[in-house]
């Protein structure tokens, strides 16, 4: 039945993609949302099955790959992810049918979609390294033509997709290296066989596999500092694009970890988690700092997304170690609260995604500095993303809260682990999820408060409508989620536990007492969402009906609507509202020596005196410093090898022979 | 004397001198910064004190006494006396600013919690776990003595370093020889006392201290 | 060193002194105050000498302590129960200062402080001036006097609270 | 430490009775600890000052005047106090001010608290924002830089704690360290205490931090936040910050000074913890404010180096607290 199920969710969105590419003008996209949505529900069939009974089904079949033939296998770890994407696709395909409409799509726009999502479904069911790595260059191949879908032209796109293509390739060659590495040492390339005979391997050689896979996965997680990509492609692919890689595709590199490090190399040596928490460290605190100080919505998002990645990596990187250390309750713990929140992540980032695009198609701008006021203009998008966005900032009685919570409980009582590098990476955890929320906070008061409050900034702000009911279902859907598994996060922990224990190499026990909340049996902490939220609609209720009953006199009933308060100014517009970027100004200060703003003033001056300026103009541009740092002298490198090799070839066949038989020489040396 | 209590006391004075190395990369005013040595001092004398009624040991109550008045009253004093020289004194700018070099000394305690961890493993008791408080200060105390541009708060920094190595040395030895202890307070306290003729000296040449400056009139 | 610099924040050993230069008041007029315990003003400098705010000031300082009464001055007129106003209203603060009691919330007053804002004083028809406040908004409380001094401003303002 | 209502002890009632009443307690006792802070800077000045129960007498004549809302607000304005006041009366509840049985024992958990805390300063800063003024939205952004710096060191200062007393749970913290009195002298115990005393001082805007009490628009950071607000809305969020000021004090007196705690649950008990509760509160605020009298508000720049200082300390806390351990 699930296996039915799954490949149903598999060939839909398939055939979708044959529609988007054949149908005529707006039928295309009709056509193709629906049928991709009914792959994905039928995709969260087949995962759900697996996760509700736990019985992993196997698929092999000789056709349709020469020499291998396909191996597929959905184990619980691997239907998470499934379902994750699944959800994601169904709000992004619904959001789709109406983001399109405004102009009659390119077949590749429509075709890219599904074709995307049916590669993001297939990747964690495949079960032999030739599949994966198949698997995994077609999401590649696809997720790329879907960035460049919408816009090709633009230079920043272009730029954007340059950027995606090298880092997902050199990610893609070191899985390849690191896994046919694997398969030729274990004698067979069937991950079932490989996580049977690891034993047999030497840790060297499985520790140049994990360090390997890890870089690529790393990359495609987006885990500093190989993030660059990340916050060039996503904000340039069209919404429901960046919805499906940051809600889906940046899980599967999550997973690639998990999956080599845990399942196939059998949880191996400490420094491989303290190596990933360290990852997760970096990401979470640089994506939260470069969220806080970013402007451009979707950029935010993207950074945000790198923000969250971390938080997941050190989650998982804690529990590596604490199972290599032995405390197999604690690493289940660590573990199932990683993968919540990398579930939840998947929820509220797919919603402020589509949100950010529902923004783009309202206004035309992504610029927090032009938009304002659109609350009243957008109510409905205002809602959903104004769910995403306290979620995201771990709002109690939301589903990021929950999923924090378990990760702060998880890393707290891993203290009680006595090792001290364990306890070193421990703290260094709760301090980066520490510094992390105050800065995400920041960031998303920021992207809610500037955009949607106050007064439009611009007349594309002014003349904004609120968007389609097709585009508000998809979001509808993200936001229903980010609300339900706030206030009962228990309904996910049987699903949740199946999952991590299927992560973590022998399996975890279980840590949490089944219920609508949160309990840590044995570990004393638990929470109540649903009742906390009782409480708060309860105190709610009360104080304002505690003013109602304030003795006031008739005419004072009712709230007085008066201009706001402008120190008696004569006229006050919308230009002395405060911007993004002035908002995120003393925390870029603060961090100036991470942030590395740069500024420029120029000041003309009145030709009369040189005391009065005429026009003072001011740029401010923060640049991912890494980029800067760590890219740049690489790119210039390699373009100064490439001239130098330019010269050496100079057409003459003798050279181009000496080449050759130079490096046969070689080869035959390195065979001797 | 209750064990337990004792022991209360010895890690209580032992996170006090380790709070104090933060507290002086923390306050840029110098004076604070003295004040926080003669702290440092006193807690450092009690814990030899402690120790001394502990084990019956003179000796070491004799060094109790030293390591108060050296540390806590006199080098302060001295120091005192050279800021009080040229008022308003404070350490203007760091080579590292105030919020980098905090999280610098949040890791560095992390990183002597890892190092002497592994050291104190050699022979666990309840004083050598304490060890990595020391060590801690010590770090910490090298920092403020590289990073730091007045010439006062340099020796502040050396001071600090020698108040670790006599917490790591009253833990790891329970009670130092008594020489090596006076030895190393009496070289500070020359230490001290040719900063203050310097100091005194520069002050009537150039009127205030500052190494850049010394710098510049080298070359 | 730490007991010096101890000794160096004076303001502590005062508290424990506990010494106290306010003068006593007289006993308050209970009868018909609009905000009964709690008033908060709004200052609006309508065109002052600023002699007016050296007096307001005063009224403020240890000697006469109008906030023991239950008064404050506070920064925004949303915050206010009425207006503070001083000076007579010069030509470009009139509308300000309508806009200010504006955004005041009812119930509200506005307490014309010194000789210029009841009447115009010395600055009466003179260039640039609207006039006295009561041209501009209505005044609920004058202030006589140029400047008025602290004890008569702490007494009118008295009449607010009731205290 | 079961999640569910009925747990072993009291009954129901007798817990949610219990929580009402640290509610209640932080409701009047908040604005009775501001106007204590205000009489002793008044002393300290040499003035009489005003009576300490002047923060009530304006909040009943705030809830009686008009309502303003500028004209370009949505209805965050609105919310947004409501909001501050629930989440800070729901950690008053959930928190063992009073007695360490809250009624929902699942909630009393500390990361709860500061996130309800944090809850309470998103909606003020997004109210603060919602107006579309200049000052509002500077309020906010400075609001909310402070709280992004101050939040961590709160977190990992309570989590000294919570490593000690190898739980989150708050009643669980309070009553082991009851259990052992060994702890209160502990060094990571008075680091932490240190770093919390500075968030304290953050979170509730007082000196050297912010300037309670400041007209100038520039140099304010809370106040300009709600420079909109007018009549009922800023009764509610002067209750808020009381509340949160109350609950603050309360919470860093029972885990450092943690006598006197009702852990039974009968009436008596429950008066006496609220008796002390009390007792410890307003010796708290006496001491910050006069700290607040002898120092000087720090240049707004200058405040991440103090709260920068108290994350460091606090890291400090769970590193000494793991080598005693």
């Amino acid at each position: 039945m699930s296996t039915t199920a799954y490949l149903i969710g598999l060939g839909a969105p398939c055939a979708a993609a044959l529609l988007g590419a054949v149908l005529p003008g707006r039928r295309r996209l009709l056509g193709a949302a629906l049928l991709s949505a009914l792959g994905c529900l039928a995709a969260l069939v087949g995962a759900g099955e697996v996760l509700v009974s736990g019985h992993p089904f196997v698929l092999h079949t000789a056709a349709v790959l020469p020499l291998t033939g396909v191996d597929l296998s959905l184990d619980p770890l691997g239907a998470l992810f499934v379902a994750t994407t699944a959800v994601v696709g169904l709000a992004a395909s619904c959001y789709s049918v109406g983001y399109g409409s405004h102009a009659t799509p390119s077949r590749t726009t429509t075709a890219m979609l599904p074709a995307f999502l049916a590669t993001l479904l297939l990747v964690p069911a495949a079960a032999s390294v030739a599949t994966f790595l198949v698997a995994w260059e077609l999401m590649a191949l696809t997720s790329l033509l879907a960035l460049l879908s919408e816009h090709r032209r633009r230079p920043e796109t272009r730029d954007a997709a340059q950027w995606y293509a090298a880092m997902t390739h050199i990610g893609a060659a070191a899985i390849l290296l690191g896994l046919v590495l694997l398969a030729t040492h274990a004698g067979s390339q069937s991950f079932a066989a490989i996580a049977a005979h690891h034993r047999r391997l030497s840790t060297p050689l499985t520790s140049v596999v994990f360090v390997l896979t890890l870089l690529g996965f790393a990359s495609k997680a987006g885990a500093v500092p190989l993030h660059v990509w990340l916050p060039r492609a996503h904000p340039e692919a069209p919404s429901p694009v960046s919805a499906l890689m940051s809600g889906a595709m940046v899980n599967l590199g999550i997973y690639g970890i998990l999956r080599v490090g845990e399942d196939l190399l059998g949880g191996g040596e400490l420094w491989w988690w303290l190596l990933v928490a360290t990852l997760g460290v970096a990401s979470a605190f640089f994506g939260a700092l470069h969220a806080a100080a970013s402007t451009d919505a979707k950029r935010l998002l993207a950074y945000s997304t790198v923000d969250n990645v971390g938080l997941v990596l050190i989650g998982v990187g804690a529990a590596g170690a604490l199972a290599v250390g032995g405390e197999r309750v604690l690493a289940g713990l660590v573990l199932l609260a990683a993968l919540f929140h990398l579930v939840n992540h998947a929820l509220f980032k797919g919603g402020l995604f589509l949100g950010a695009g529902a923004l783009q198609h309202a206004t035309g701008t992504r610029d927090l500095d032009r938009l304002g006021g659109l609350a009243r203009k957008m109510p409905a998008t205002a809602v959903f993303f104004g769910i995403g966005a306290l979620s995201i900032s771990a709002v109690p009685g939301l589903n990021g809260f929950a999923s924090e919570w378990l990760l702060l409980e998880g890393l707290l009582h891993g203290f009680a682990s006595h090792s001290a590098v364990t306890e070193a990476a421990l703290l260094a955890g709760v301090a980066a999820l520490a510094i992390t929320g105050g800065l995400t906070a920041t960031a998303f008061v920021k992207a809610l408060g500037v955009g949607f409050l106050g007064q439009p900034r611009t007349e594309g702000a002014r003349a904004a409508r609120e968007v389609g009911p097709s585009m508000l279902a998809g979001m509808a859907i993200l936001a229903v989620g980010c609300v339900v598994l706030g206030v009962v996060p228990g309904v996910m922990l049987p699903v949740l536990d199946r999952a991590a224990s299927a992560g973590l190499a022998g399996g975890a026990p279980h840590a949490l007492r089944p219920g609508l909340g949160l309990d840590l049996a044995s570990l004393r902490g638990a929470i109540q969402p649903g009742l906390l939220v009782v409480g708060l609609l309860a105190a709610l209720v009360v104080a304002w009906g505690a003013l109602r009953l304030a003795p006031r006199s008739a005419e004072l009933r009712l709230p007085r609507r008066a201009e706001a308060w402008g120190c008696g100014r004569e006229l006050q517009t919308a230009r002395m509202e405060i911007t993004a970027t002035s908002f995120a100004e003393p925390l870029q200060r603060v961090f100036a020596d991470v942030l590395r703003p740069d500024h420029d003033l120029e000041v003309t001056h009145a030709a009369e005196s040189r005391y009065f300026p005429e026009a003072i103009s001011f740029h401010q541009r923060v640049d991912d410093a890494i980029e800067r740092v760590v890219y740049r002298p690489v790119i210039t490198a390699v373009a100064w090898w490439g001239r130098l090799a330019r010269r050496v070839p100079n057409g003459s066949v003798h050279r181009y022979l000496a080449f050759g038989f130079a490096a046969l020489v070689l080869v035959l040396v390195v065979l001797a | 004397m209750r064990p337990g209590a004792a022991l209360d006391v010895v890690e209580l004075a032992a996170g006090v001198v380790l709070a104090g190395a933060v507290l002086a990369l923390w306050r840029k005013d110098l004076r604070a910064l003295i004040s926080v040595l003669s702290l440092q001092g006193a807690s450092l004398a009690t814990l030899a004190a402690v120790l001394a009624v502990h084990d019956g040991d003179v000796g070491l109550g004799v060094v109790a006494g030293v390591v108060l008045v050296a540390k806590g009253l006199v080098i302060p004093g001295l120091l005192a006396r050279v800021v009080r020289a040229d008022p308003g004194s404070r350490e203007t700018a760091p080579l590292v600013n105030v919020p980098a070099s905090l999280v610098t000394a949040a890791i560095l305690v992390v990183v002597s919690y890892l190092v002497a961890g592994r050291l104190t493993a050699l022979f666990p008791n309840a004083l050598t776990r304490l060890a990595p408080l020391g060590l801690a200060t010590v770090l910490v105390g090298f920092f403020v003595l590289v990073t730091r541009r007045k010439a006062v708060s340099q020796i502040v920094g050396l001071l600090l370093v020698d108040n670790g190595v006599a917490l790591v040395a009253f833990l790891l030895t329970a009670g130092v020889p008594l020489l090596v202890e006076l030895g190393a307070s009496l070289d500070v306290l020359l230490v001290v006392v040719v900063l203050q003729v310097l100091a005194t000296t520069m002050r009537a040449r150039f009127g205030h201290i500052d190494l850049d400056q010394l710098r510049e009139l080298h070359d | 060193m730490i007991t010096s610099s101890i000794v160096r924040r004076t303001p502590l050993f005062a508290a424990l002194r506990g010494h106290r230069v306010t003068e006593a008041a007289p006993p308050p007029a209970r009868d018909g105050a609009p905000f009964p315990g709690s008033a908060q003003l709004r200052h609006v400098d309508a065109g002052s000498c600023n002699g007016c705010e050296v007096e307001i000031a005063q009224a403020f300082a240890p000697v006469c302590d109008a906030g023991r009464f239950g008064i404050r001055l506070v920064a925004s007129p949303r915050h206010a129960d009425g207006l503070l106003v001083t000076g007579v209203v010069t030509r470009n603060m009139a509308t300000p200062l309508r806009k200010t009691l504006e955004a005041v919330p009812r119930p509200r007053v506005v307490v014309a402080c010194g000789d210029c804002a009841v009447s115009g004083g010395i600055f009466a028809g003179a260039y640039g001036v609207t006039g006295p406040i009561s041209d501009v908004v209505p005044v609920d409380v004058e202030i006589p006097g140029c400047p008025p001094e602290p004890a008569m401003i702490t007494e009118a303002l008295r009449g607010l609270t009731g205290r | 430490m079961t999640a569910t209502l009925a747990a072993a002890g009291p009954g129901l009632w007798a817990r949610i009775g219990a929580s009402v009443l640290q509610v209640a307690a932080v409701a009047v006792g908040g604005p009775l600890l501001l106007g204590l802070m205000a009489k002793v800077r008044a002393r300290t000045e040499g003035r009489v000052g005003p009576p300490i129960t002047q923060g009530l007498f304006d909040l009943r004549k705030l809830v009686r005047k008009e309502a303003i809302r500028a004209e370009h607000t949505s209805a965050v304005a609105a919310m947004a106090p409501l909001v501050l006041v629930a989440s800070a009366a729901v950690a008053a509840a959930v928190t063992p001010l009073v007695t360490t049985r809250p009624a929902v024992t699942g909630g009393a958990d500390v990361f709860v608290v500061v996130y309800l805390l944090l809850m309470g300063s998103v909606a003020l800063a997004l109210g603060g924002l919602d107006a579309g003024t200049a000052f509002g939205g500077m309020g906010s952004s400075r609001a909310m830089t402070i709280g992004a710096i101050s939040e961590p060191a709160l977190l990992v200062g309570i989590l000294a704690l919570a490593v000690q007393a190898h739980t989150s749970n708050l009643p669980g913290i309070v009553t082991a360290s009851l259990a052992h009195p060994g702890w209160l002298a502990s060094p990571q115990r008075l680091l932490a205490l240190a770093a919390l005393v500075v968030v304290v001082i953050a979170e509730t805007g007082r000196i050297p931090i912010d300037n309670p009490s400041t007209h100038l628009e520039l140099t304010m950071i809370h106040e300009a936040m709600i420079l909109e607000q007018a009549g009922p809305d800023l009764a509610l969020v002067t209750m808020g910050e009381a509340m949160r000021l109350g609950l603050l004090l309360g919470l860093v007196a029972n885990l450092f000074f943690p006598w006197g705690v009702d852990g039974s649950g009968g009436g008596l008990a429950v008066l006496i913890g609220l008796v002390v509760l009390g007792a410890k509160a307003t010796a708290l605020a006496a001491l910050i404010a006069l700290v607040e009298v002898s120092t000087a508000k720090l240049r707004l720049f200058r405040v991440p180096e103090l709260l920068a200082g108290g994350f460091v300390l606090a890291v400090v806390a769970v590193t000494t607290g793991l080598v005693t351990r």
